[in-house]
């Protein structure tokens, strides 16, 4: 963990509620896709926290939904203002048992941590397919940065009017896979969960008071234990989860 | 001309003398190693360690946080290895990145718990004191303490001084009509000194869903919001009791530790916002030096209770 | 779908129908007609005049406020002209630019005051509920008020149905160990709906000169640093009474209205955010249709108390 | 009363610790000289009143001094933010009174409301002689504007290191004055009314909860009964002064 202060390069509007932002600065304390940032906004007395949808070396970017007053804030940031961040927090995902084709499922804003898991799988030269699921086709982001990755991508959308329709995790059946990473709203992981042939990892989100281990605000029960969405997750493992 | 150079920040607690009067709050703090990562925790007065209880616990079930303006609302409701653990796993890893004393917060939820708890933390010798937290909203229904009458808190300050050798903190809650009685209580019953304060019971609800954001519905308001409440309890108990007190509610500056000493504490806690800025104890005590110096305060003990005078 | 223009605002306390559920403050709002010459006073639900006494009160020698993190520190003590004069000269100005009913908001040092201030406000026809203040933390030394024992809520309560014919709101402290209790002698003892929080008891020192910045060392801390602290005593007593509530505590915005009305408010009073925004309350009646569309509210008074169910 | 919306035309150091800012925007709803304005600053729950130094068709200017933490961030505010005030607050003063030869007192920042009463006092052509008190050479600003308004101006300070040596009161034994006006310490006003040999009016602080009237916050006690200092005052009249 370490506090960086980024300067906003652009925070772009992809679809509405929806916006990118590209943040300068040191990326370095981030070690795994599936790690995410704690934002500090000003006005508001927690931080928020948003995965990373990609980093390069002197950059970080984050995909982000406006679903309250913090985000919405956000959404109104411009180029050159500097935002103060927690960076590096989170396990994030573990691309070692990946297997050569693992599927990488998202739901909505569960999207954007999968970029960068995909990008990372690619350098390791394995085969990911990803599935994405939306509600419906106004609110469908991201596909073309996926295409980009040249990886098969499956889209499905609750009311068909994109793609195909259904959930996300309904595009599973027709999937070869070796493992499952997936991230997006509660139902989803649980439905992907029960869903799932193989073994995978499962991304959570939880309230949380620091973001990186300190007040035992986001802990959750596994099979193993308690442990902290926001440092010994936000990933868990297939094996641990206690629905 | 009062230098920041020459200052001294140096307190004392019942005998236990800190390099300054600078201490992370239970809660805020885990055992403190894994601050160690991002600063030397060497070079805090001491600290808090996380509310622990004879037998081990997984608080209240979450969402446990709910934001609020200035502040931070937590039902976590104690979660905690239990005391054994505490002693055999958390301890041992603090000893490898710290070298001075820590202060022991203990919960319960009778007597007997309490007396059990102390009696076994107080052969550590890493600990400095015991901090006899009375006074957690999230741990009982209706949001209600144990700490809320003089009876309570006396007993418990009894009983837990018969077992123990190392000063005895009681911490108290505001969540009740008259905070001073309660610290009279625990004076006289012993207490070596006091902490406050805890956190208010606060709520919040989620518009969207219309239902209370915390799934414990209710739980502990800190941060800046409940300073002015904060220092006005250390204000009234330090008039009416002669034992040191330990003030903490919304602490976020080396200005505000001297407020709060002003009020009458001669120690201060930092709690919530060690959360939203892992430094922040860190950065409290760099910058007490020069905000002494702006205030041409030359030895931090003269200005405990200051406010008291004239 | 939900559309602005077609949701009801209406709320009704003890048969009384006001327009819209947002009323200013006692202390907060004057006598109305001030705020009069900035926006037509007529758009509110209604509002609660100046805390009121038999005499007249000059209150506490000044300085009287202090600055809180997102509040606001007050020692007024309820300067007010008396009964008499607020019936024969502020009233007849009010009435000039308000035609709707008013809360007489009454507070006392003795159940005689209460009584005698209540009794002549009673006649007057512009009093839509009479406000009795028993929580005032400002006018009793040591910080402590009336309305901190079951007893004297009680006995106020009883005394004052006794000798006036309007509804009867007590308005109670949110300083204390167990406001439920309270609220619910207020309940048995005859009153008609509950008002809550008053402020909450808080200080600041100057650094300074080391003194409080208050003459009165403390007073009444109120604002959005309150907000959790109100809606989880409005929380609480909605469950344990029948009565209506008017929720108060740093309502700030139509959003907040909504969530204390999710507590269990009937009506809601905004305070302190009238000092800094003279144009607040008009605000808020004005952004209320749209919040309610926003979150899907039809009528308003569907969601007194929803944060209950399930 | 108003609420304006000011952009900060200029935000400029006179000297050590004060500093003069001029606002483009509504000021009709000034009407004397000691009214004052009341600001709202980022991150700060109540507004800070400052007076009124000067004011034309559309800007109004004031000149504080740093002496806490809403100052010290009105005083990193850059041309052109935004400043949201209540503007045309309190009496201000009333000059129908001043006789043919007022004199003008102001002590540290309280001479700034003195100038633009200079310049009323002016118009209305009479021929008002000022006071201006420091504590030393170093911290002495608008001396020159009163002298560009060709008016005589007396500069005091407590060492003696700029004009002459004394208080501002002092120097009251030494004109010949119809009128007093002034503006200052406490202590200031205290011996200027106990020096002055005329009829006069002091200008009050007090701390606000609102500015405008409705919280009974800055009330003071007069022989003439209960003023709030926002609103019946700043301005007190001598003869009904309570010390
Ligand atoms: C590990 C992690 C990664 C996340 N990654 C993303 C992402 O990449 N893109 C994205 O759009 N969103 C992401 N979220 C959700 C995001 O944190 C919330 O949408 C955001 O905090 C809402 O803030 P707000 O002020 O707009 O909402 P408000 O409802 O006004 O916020 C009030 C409080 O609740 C918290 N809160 C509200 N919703 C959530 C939530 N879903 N999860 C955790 N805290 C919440 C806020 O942080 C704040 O403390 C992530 C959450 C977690 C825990
Ligand atoms: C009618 C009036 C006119 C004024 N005109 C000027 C002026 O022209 N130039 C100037 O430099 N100053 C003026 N002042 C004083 C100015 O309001 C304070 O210096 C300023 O509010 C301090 O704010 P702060 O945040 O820096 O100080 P802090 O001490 O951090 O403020 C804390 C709180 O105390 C209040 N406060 C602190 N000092 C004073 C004070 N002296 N008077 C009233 N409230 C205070 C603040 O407004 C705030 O609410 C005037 C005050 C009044 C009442
Ligand atoms: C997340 C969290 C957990 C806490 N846990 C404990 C605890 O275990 N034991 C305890 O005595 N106090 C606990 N507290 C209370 C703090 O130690 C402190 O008394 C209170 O938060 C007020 O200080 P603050 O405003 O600086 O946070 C906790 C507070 C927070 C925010
Ligand atoms: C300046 C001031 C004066 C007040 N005077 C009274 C009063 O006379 N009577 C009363 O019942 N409450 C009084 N109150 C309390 C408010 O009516 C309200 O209960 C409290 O401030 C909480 O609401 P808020 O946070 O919206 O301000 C006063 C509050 C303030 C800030
Ligand atoms: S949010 Fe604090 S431990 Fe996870
Ligand atoms: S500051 Fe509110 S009445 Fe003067």
């Amino acid at each position: 963990m370490k506090k960086v202060i980024y300067e906003i390069e652009s925070n772009e509007k992809l679809v509405d509620n929806v916006y990118k932002i590209i943040l300068k600065g040191d990326s370095s304390d981030f070690k795994n896709p599936g790690q995410f940032l704690d934002i500090k906004i000003k006005g508001f007395y927690l931080r928020r926290p948003i995965s990373i949808y990609d980093i390069s070396e002197n950059s970080v970017s984050i995909i982000y939904k406006v679903v309250g007053k913090g985000t919405e804030k956000l959404s109104e940031m411009k180029k050159g203002e500097t935002l103060d961040c927690l960076s590096g927090l989170g396990n994030g995902f573990n691309t070692n048992k990946s297997g050569e084709t693992p599927v990488l499922l998202g739901g909505g804003v569960g999207i954007p941590p999968m970029y960068y898991l995909c990008k990372t799988l690619l350098n390791e030269n394995k085969r990911p397919s990803v599935v994405l699921g939306f509600n419906s086709a106004s609110e469908v982001f991201c596909l073309d940065a996926f295409k980009n990755l040249c990886v098969n991508t499956y889209l499905m959308t609750v009311d068909g009017s994109a793609g195909e329709k259904g959930f996300a995790a309904d595009a599973l059946k027709k999937i070869n896979y070796s493992y499952l990473y997936c991230c997006g709203p509660e139902q989803m992981l649980k439905s992907c969960y029960d869903n799932s042939s193989t073994d995978g990892q499962f991304s959570f989100e939880e309230r949380m008071g620091c973001g990186f281990g300190a007040c035992m605000g986001c802990s959750c029960k596994t099979k193993y234990g308690y442990k902290r969405i926001c440092r010994d997750g936000p990933v868990l493992e297939k094996g641990e989860i206690i629905w | 001309m009062v230098k920041c150079e020459n200052v001294s920040t140096k307190v004392s607690l019942s005998g236990w003398e800190l390099d300054n009067p600078v201490i992370p709050a239970s809660g805020t703090f885990g055992f403190g190693y894994e601050f160690a990562e991002i600063y030397d925790i060497n070079k805090l007065g001491s600290f808090s360690f996380k509310g622990t209880t004879v037998s081990e616990r997984f608080g209240n079930e979450t969402p446990r946080i709910a934001e609020a303006p200035m502040g931070i609302i937590n039902s976590v409701g104690l979660q905690n290895p239990g005391i054994d653990k505490v002693i055999s796993e958390e301890l041992p890893k603090l000893k490898k990145v710290y070298h001075k004393k820590v202060i022991a917060n203990i919960s319960g939820f009778s007597v007997d718990d309490y007396v059990a708890a102390c009696s076994k933390i107080d052969n550590e010798d890493i600990v400095g004191l015991i901090e006899v937290n009375i006074s957690c909203p999230n741990v009982h229904s209706g949001g209600m303490s144990f700490g809320t009458t003089c009876e309570n808190a006396a007993k418990i300050t009894e009983e837990v001084k018969k077992v123990v050798s190392k000063p005895v903190f009681i911490k108290l809650t505001p969540n009740v009509t008259d905070i001073v009685s309660i610290a009279k209580a625990c004076e006289n019953a012993g207490a070596d000194g006091l902490s406050l304060i805890n956190t208010l019971v606060g709520m919040r609800i989620n518009l969207k869903t219309g239902k209370p954001v915390l799934k414990n519905k209710t739980g502990g308001l800190s941060g800046p919001a409940i300073f002015p409440v904060a220092l006005a309890d250390v204000y009234k108990v330090y008039d009416a009791v002669k034992i040191p007190i330990i003030g903490m509610g919304g602490v976020s500056s080396a200005e505000d530790v001297i407020e709060m000493m002003m009020a009458g504490a001669t120690a201060v806690e930092v709690g919530a916002y060690n959360l939203v800025n892992p430094y922040a104890s860190s950065e409290i005590v760099d910058n007490l030096p020069s905000a002494m110096e702006k205030y041409h305060i030359k030895n931090i003990k003269d200005i405990i209770g200051v406010a008291h005078n004239g």
